[in-house]
């Protein structure tokens, strides 16, 4: 194997060379393709059409005015390029199944025996009350802060899959500072059916659309009832009831993401602490 | 080349990733290398991107229109997803590393060759 | 809703595998009927579009979230800014493979697994890779081909490492999920560049304004290596053996799809994508004709010939799946090679044209008989509880059944006629040997070799006397393995009996749509 | 679907299963006549005709050729060659992902060359 050795360090180098010449052709930082610098005023985002030359001129152009949505990366998410965060969400639930399957086994080999609990307090071995209660404490807030994200991700920074992680983390924080797994196959349970559930509403409002195409953003001027407040174009402050499908498809995948995450979490940390028992033990 | 240093990152990120990948014998560091290069990969494309004085393309409370500039959307919105399509391979992968070490004790892939033994 | 069908090819099995973890609570008989309508829906809508989309040459699209999903350009700016799935010939016939390979792979494994609670994940996973090969197949979105990449790739390594408690396949899911993970970051390399260069992700506007200047030429061969590497080219394929063998014999089957879909895409990526030869500045075809070409011959002598040594029953046939790769990349580097030539097209159309539709006719074929070779190999490997062809004897008198579809597959991948191989292998060997008579005559030899090897599977395993002592598994063969087999069965003899029906339906309007200049 | 046959006929290349297994099938018919006519019926179930003739050696285990010493001339002649392969195949990934490095390395190479 020594040809194979020198031969793909050579090769290395050799293709950071190429890379290094390649990216000497490429268009300059900060120089994008296109010439989409200037809004000028407002009639510059109102059907403008004429003077766009790429995709991404056309969404910072017409994505408030099409979407009703402020965070045209939410647009671009949820409404032009959807079809990506359906695989991007498939890609998570494929893996939270893919896991669930392989450690199915070897979660359910032998019967938990976890002595992590000191009987005398009530509370894991190990961590000071201050910790365990901190985190008690913590939890709520983490789950309002990923939630505020969920649903503000179409005026201002976040969305599902930054909401749905940021909730998730407190679930991390739950784990490892006391141990909640001891009902793992509950947790397994309802963890998933709430996961479907966020999937089935994602996947369920692309077909509502199908009337006229999957995934079609069909409440997005309807009634401010139902999401649908025609915003003003340009800067404004943002209204919570705009966009259209576009926050209920965020918060389908940001219950998917929390739940589909923490199921990963439980299930990597349960074996975790089993292995540990099963070491101490021999 | 003032210009260029974030697409010299970039390639340094790839360069150091596919490095490690090709030289590491730890199931887990190969997966750390994957993760190297994938946010390499996220850097070029959010430096496609870029352009300087720009603000996210958020249009809540944004300067006015006159002075207005803004970054591309897309890329962000791709990596996006591939910032949650490289956490859902490790992930895999970790777990796969786990199940390996559970039945073979071991996670260097010296060890872990031969195919002699299958039967 | 005919127009809709596009997007409901996708949508439905994936509305299905994200509802079974909720239906598979009412009751395991529900469950395995919703799987199974839905890869029947997608078999019959994949069949219902033939008329239109294979005779008519019309071509599908859908574009994702449109005010109208038929109209390409509705904003009418020359480019399109949302996904866009396109159905063209070449779609469709990768399609059909993928979904019947996926309904008898479902009805062998309904016996052939374990009826556990694990069994859920799995259907799931089957489900989503017939996903993820539908999706890479359909789309015509250079981003949303990577995302269904990935979920093949990853539904593709956790099947692999279903029997997590033997000893490797773990590991062997370990490296195809390295495998592929490092090739769709070169993937997405690639991509990045093309959307640098020309600020969009759509195949065909690409394709209009390439420019096919170095970088454009960077891109290409950063998404054709490894793709030719998924595919299981030499000398890239050494995963292939390794992984094949420990996945269970339903998603082994499978997983020949999934190589497959792979080289679906590079076909794909040369013709549809970089593919211009009437334009003065292009890629060289003919050099990219003898990149394929070479690693095609590379494939196909050296897989049959580290075949013929193995005594593993599956790594001999997941090598043969690395030879077979081989008389596609031949047959279509060929094709390559001469699409651009300086005669005006006059040796592409005498010769070319011919190769193309043999290496793609052979995808399918290979998909269908290298299905059910594994399918059988899932029998034998029961029955004696080994892989080891050594440890095996005299099967043919309990499994007749098994015997028989072995002999045609077997008979199918050495080419014997009037089987379906022979029909594809035909039109390689005489339309490359008015290209190169040296590799015409390679490829007569490793289908000799190909023979040779299968005769030893057949001598060892089948022939010879009874003997119960060393069968391990005495259960009759459920209904299930029969049906999956069957199926697999009759459309092998059915594709040999009757070459030209599938060629004027199916395979020449898959040429068509990729060539299209000449 | 008119120029639908169920022959193939592309380009010079002409081939028709359905007349080879009609061919086929005819000469074992003729073949099966042949034999009824001409051939010895001394075939008998009950005797030890049907036994494998095993060289004279009595007991039946293991009288097949192991699969693995079958094509042992054809493997011997290339021993050189398969102690190569074989040493490639050696399950290692570093080495898997190296050799997908070089390939594009030296894909590269052709590019820098003007050739691709």
């Amino acid at each position: 194997m020594k040809v194979g050795s020198i031969g793909s360090f050579l090769s290395l180098f050799l293709i950071v060379g190429f890379l290094f010449v390649g990216i000497s052709r490429l268009h300059p930082v900060g120089e994008p393709l296109g010439n989409r610098d200037v809004f000028k005023d407002r009639n510059s985002l109102v059907t403008d059409t004429s003077n766009v030359d790429t995709m991404d001129d056309y969404f910072l152009r017409n994505g408030q005015r099409e979407t009703g949505s402020n965070n045209i990366v939410a647009s671009v998410v949820f409404d032009y390029r959807a079809f990506d965060t359906l695989g991007e969400a498939t890609v998570l639930f494929l893996v939270v199944s893919s896991i669930s399957m392989l450690l199915y086994t070897a979660l359910k080999q032998k019967k938990m025996v976890l002595e992590l609990k000191d009987p005398e307090t009530g509370f894991p071995k190990n961590m000071t009350r201050i910790v365990s209660n901190g985190a008690y404490l913590m939890y709520p807030m983490i789950l309002a802060f990923g939630v505020y994200l969920v649903a503000h991700g179409h005026i201002s920074p976040g969305g599902g899959f930054q909401g749905g992680a940021v909730m998730a983390s407190g679930t991390a924080l739950l784990l490892v500072s006391s141990y909640i797994t001891n009902h793992i196959k509950n947790t397994y349970k309802i963890f998933s059916f709430y996961e479907s559930l966020g999937l089935t509403i994602f996947i369920g409002l692309g077909f509502a659309g199908i009337g006229v195409s999957f995934l079609f953003n069909f409440l997005a001027d309807f009634s401010p009832l139902f999401l649908g407040r025609i915003i003003n174009l340009g800067p404004n402050p943002g209204f919570l009831n705009s966009a259209g499908i576009l926050p209920i498809l965020s918060l389908a995948i940001g219950i998917e993401v929390f739940f589909g995450l923490s199921i990963i979490l439980v299930s990597l940390f349960h074996l975790s602490r089993k292995e540990e028992n099963t070491l101490q033990k021999y | 080349m003032g210009n260029y240093f974030l697409y010299v990152t970039v390639v340094l990120l790839i360069f150091i990733g596919v490095t490690a990948l090709l030289y590491k014998k730890n199931l887990i560091k190969i997966v750390i290398a994957l993760n190297i290069v994938e946010s390499g990969l996220n850097l070029f494309f959010l430096t496609l991107a870029y352009r300087p004085g720009g603000t996210a393309p958020i249009f809540t409370l944004a300067p006015g229109l006159e002075e207005l500039k803004m970054v591309l959307p897309t890329p962000q919105a791709l990596i996006l997803t591939n910032i949650v399509i490289g956490f859902a391979t490790s992930a895999l992968m970790l777990t796969l590393a786990i199940m390996t070490y559970r039945n073979n004790k071991t996670l260097d892939i010296q060890k872990l060759r031969g195919v002699e033994d299958h039967d | 809703m005919i127009k809709h069908i596009p997007i409901l090819l996708i949508a439905i099995p994936l509305l299905a595998a994200f509802m079974l973890p909720i239906i598979g609570r009412i009751g395991i008989k529900v469950r395995d009927l919703v799987v199974l309508m839905v890869l029947l829906t997608v078999n019959f809508l994949l069949f219902y579009i033939i008329p239109e989309v294979a005779l008519n040459g019309k071509v599908m699209y859908y574009v994702v979230g449109a005010v109208d999903p038929s109209a390409l350009h509705p904003e009418s700016l020359g480019f399109p800014i949302r996904i866009v799935l396109k159905i063209d010939g070449f779609s469709l016939f990768m399609g059909i493979i993928s979904a019947v390979v996926a309904l008898s792979a479902f009805l062998y494994s309904q016996s052939y697994i374990k009826n556990d609670e694990r069994k859920s994940y799995y259907q799931i996973l089957l489900m989503l890779m017939l996903v993820g090969m539908l999706g890479l197949e359909l789309t015509n979105d250079l981003f949303n081909f990577f995302v269904f990449m990935e979920v093949l790739s990853i539904s593709c390594a956790a099947l692999v490492a279903y029997n997590t408690e033997e000893r490797h396949p773990p590991y062997a899911g370990y490296k195809y999920m390295l495998i592929s993970a490092i090739a769709t970051s070169f993937l997405l390399l690639g991509i990045g560049f093309c959307y640098a260069q020309y600020g969009s992700f759509n195949m065909d506007y690409i394709h209009s304004k390439m420019q096919h200047n170095l970088i454009d030429k960077m891109a290409m061969i950063f998404m054709i290596i490894p793709l030719a590497m998924k595919a299981g080219a030499i000398p890239m394929h050494m995963w292939v053996p390794d992984t094949y063998s420990e996945a269970p014999a339903p998603v082994t089957a499978m997983l020949v799809t999934a190589s497959q879909a792979s080289l679906y895409a590079l076909f794909r990526f040369s013709f549809s994508l970089y593919g211009n030869p009437v334009s003065s500045v292009s890629i060289n075809y003919n050099t990219l004709g003898w990149i394929i070409i070479t690693l095609g011959v590379l494939s196909m002598f050296i897989g049959v010939t580290m075949a013929l040594v193995q005594h593993d029953v599956k790594r001999l046939m997941a090598f043969h799946a690395v030879s077979q790769t081989g008389y596609m990349l031949l047959g279509v580097g060929v094709g390559i090679a001469v699409y651009a030539a300086a005669d005006g097209g006059s040796s592409f159309n005498a010769y070319g044209k011919v190769a193309m539709t043999g290496g793609i006719f052979h995808i399918m074929n290979h998909a269908f008989y290298k299905g059910l070779l594994f399918l059988t190999s899932g029998v034998i490997v029961r029955r004696f509880g080994t892989r080891n062809l050594d440890k095996m004897i005299g099967l043919a008198h309990r499994d007749t059944f098994t015997a028989v579809a072995f002999i045609i597959g077997a008979m199918a991948i050495a080419g014997i006629p009037p089987f379906n191989g022979f029909a594809s292998k035909i039109l390689i060997y005489e339309s490359v040997y008015k290209f190169s008579p040296l590799l015409s005559v390679i490829a007569m030899f490793v289908s000799v070799l190909t023979l040779a090897s299968f005769v030893k599977v057949f001598y060892s395993a089948f022939l010879g006397p009874r003997r119960d002592d060393l069968i391990v598994d005495k259960s009759p063969l459920p209904f299930g393995m029969k049906a999956g087999m069957g199926i697999l069965c009759v459309l092998v003899v059915l594709l040999g009996l009757f070459p030209d029906v599938v060629i004027e339906t199916l395979v020449k309007p898959a040429v068509s749509a990729l060539v299209t200049i000449r | 679907m008119n120029n639908v046959h169920f022959s193939l006929d592309i380009t010079g290349i002409f081939w028709n299963p359905i007349a080879l297994v009609i061919i086929f099938a005819a000469i074992m018919i003729l073949i099966f006549i042949w034999g009824r006519i001409s051939f010895n019926r001394d075939y008998n179930e009950k005797t030890a005709q049907v036994k494998p003739f095993n060289s004279g050696n009595v007991e039946e285990i293991d009288y097949n050729v192991q699969s693995s010493n079958l094509y042992w001339g054809f493997r011997r002649a290339l021993s050189g060659f398969y102690t190569r392969m074989i040493e490639y195949h050696d399950g290692d990934l570093n080495n898997y992902l190296k050799w997908m490095v070089i390939i594009v390395a030296l894909c590269l190479l052709l590019v820098s060359g003007g050739f691709l």
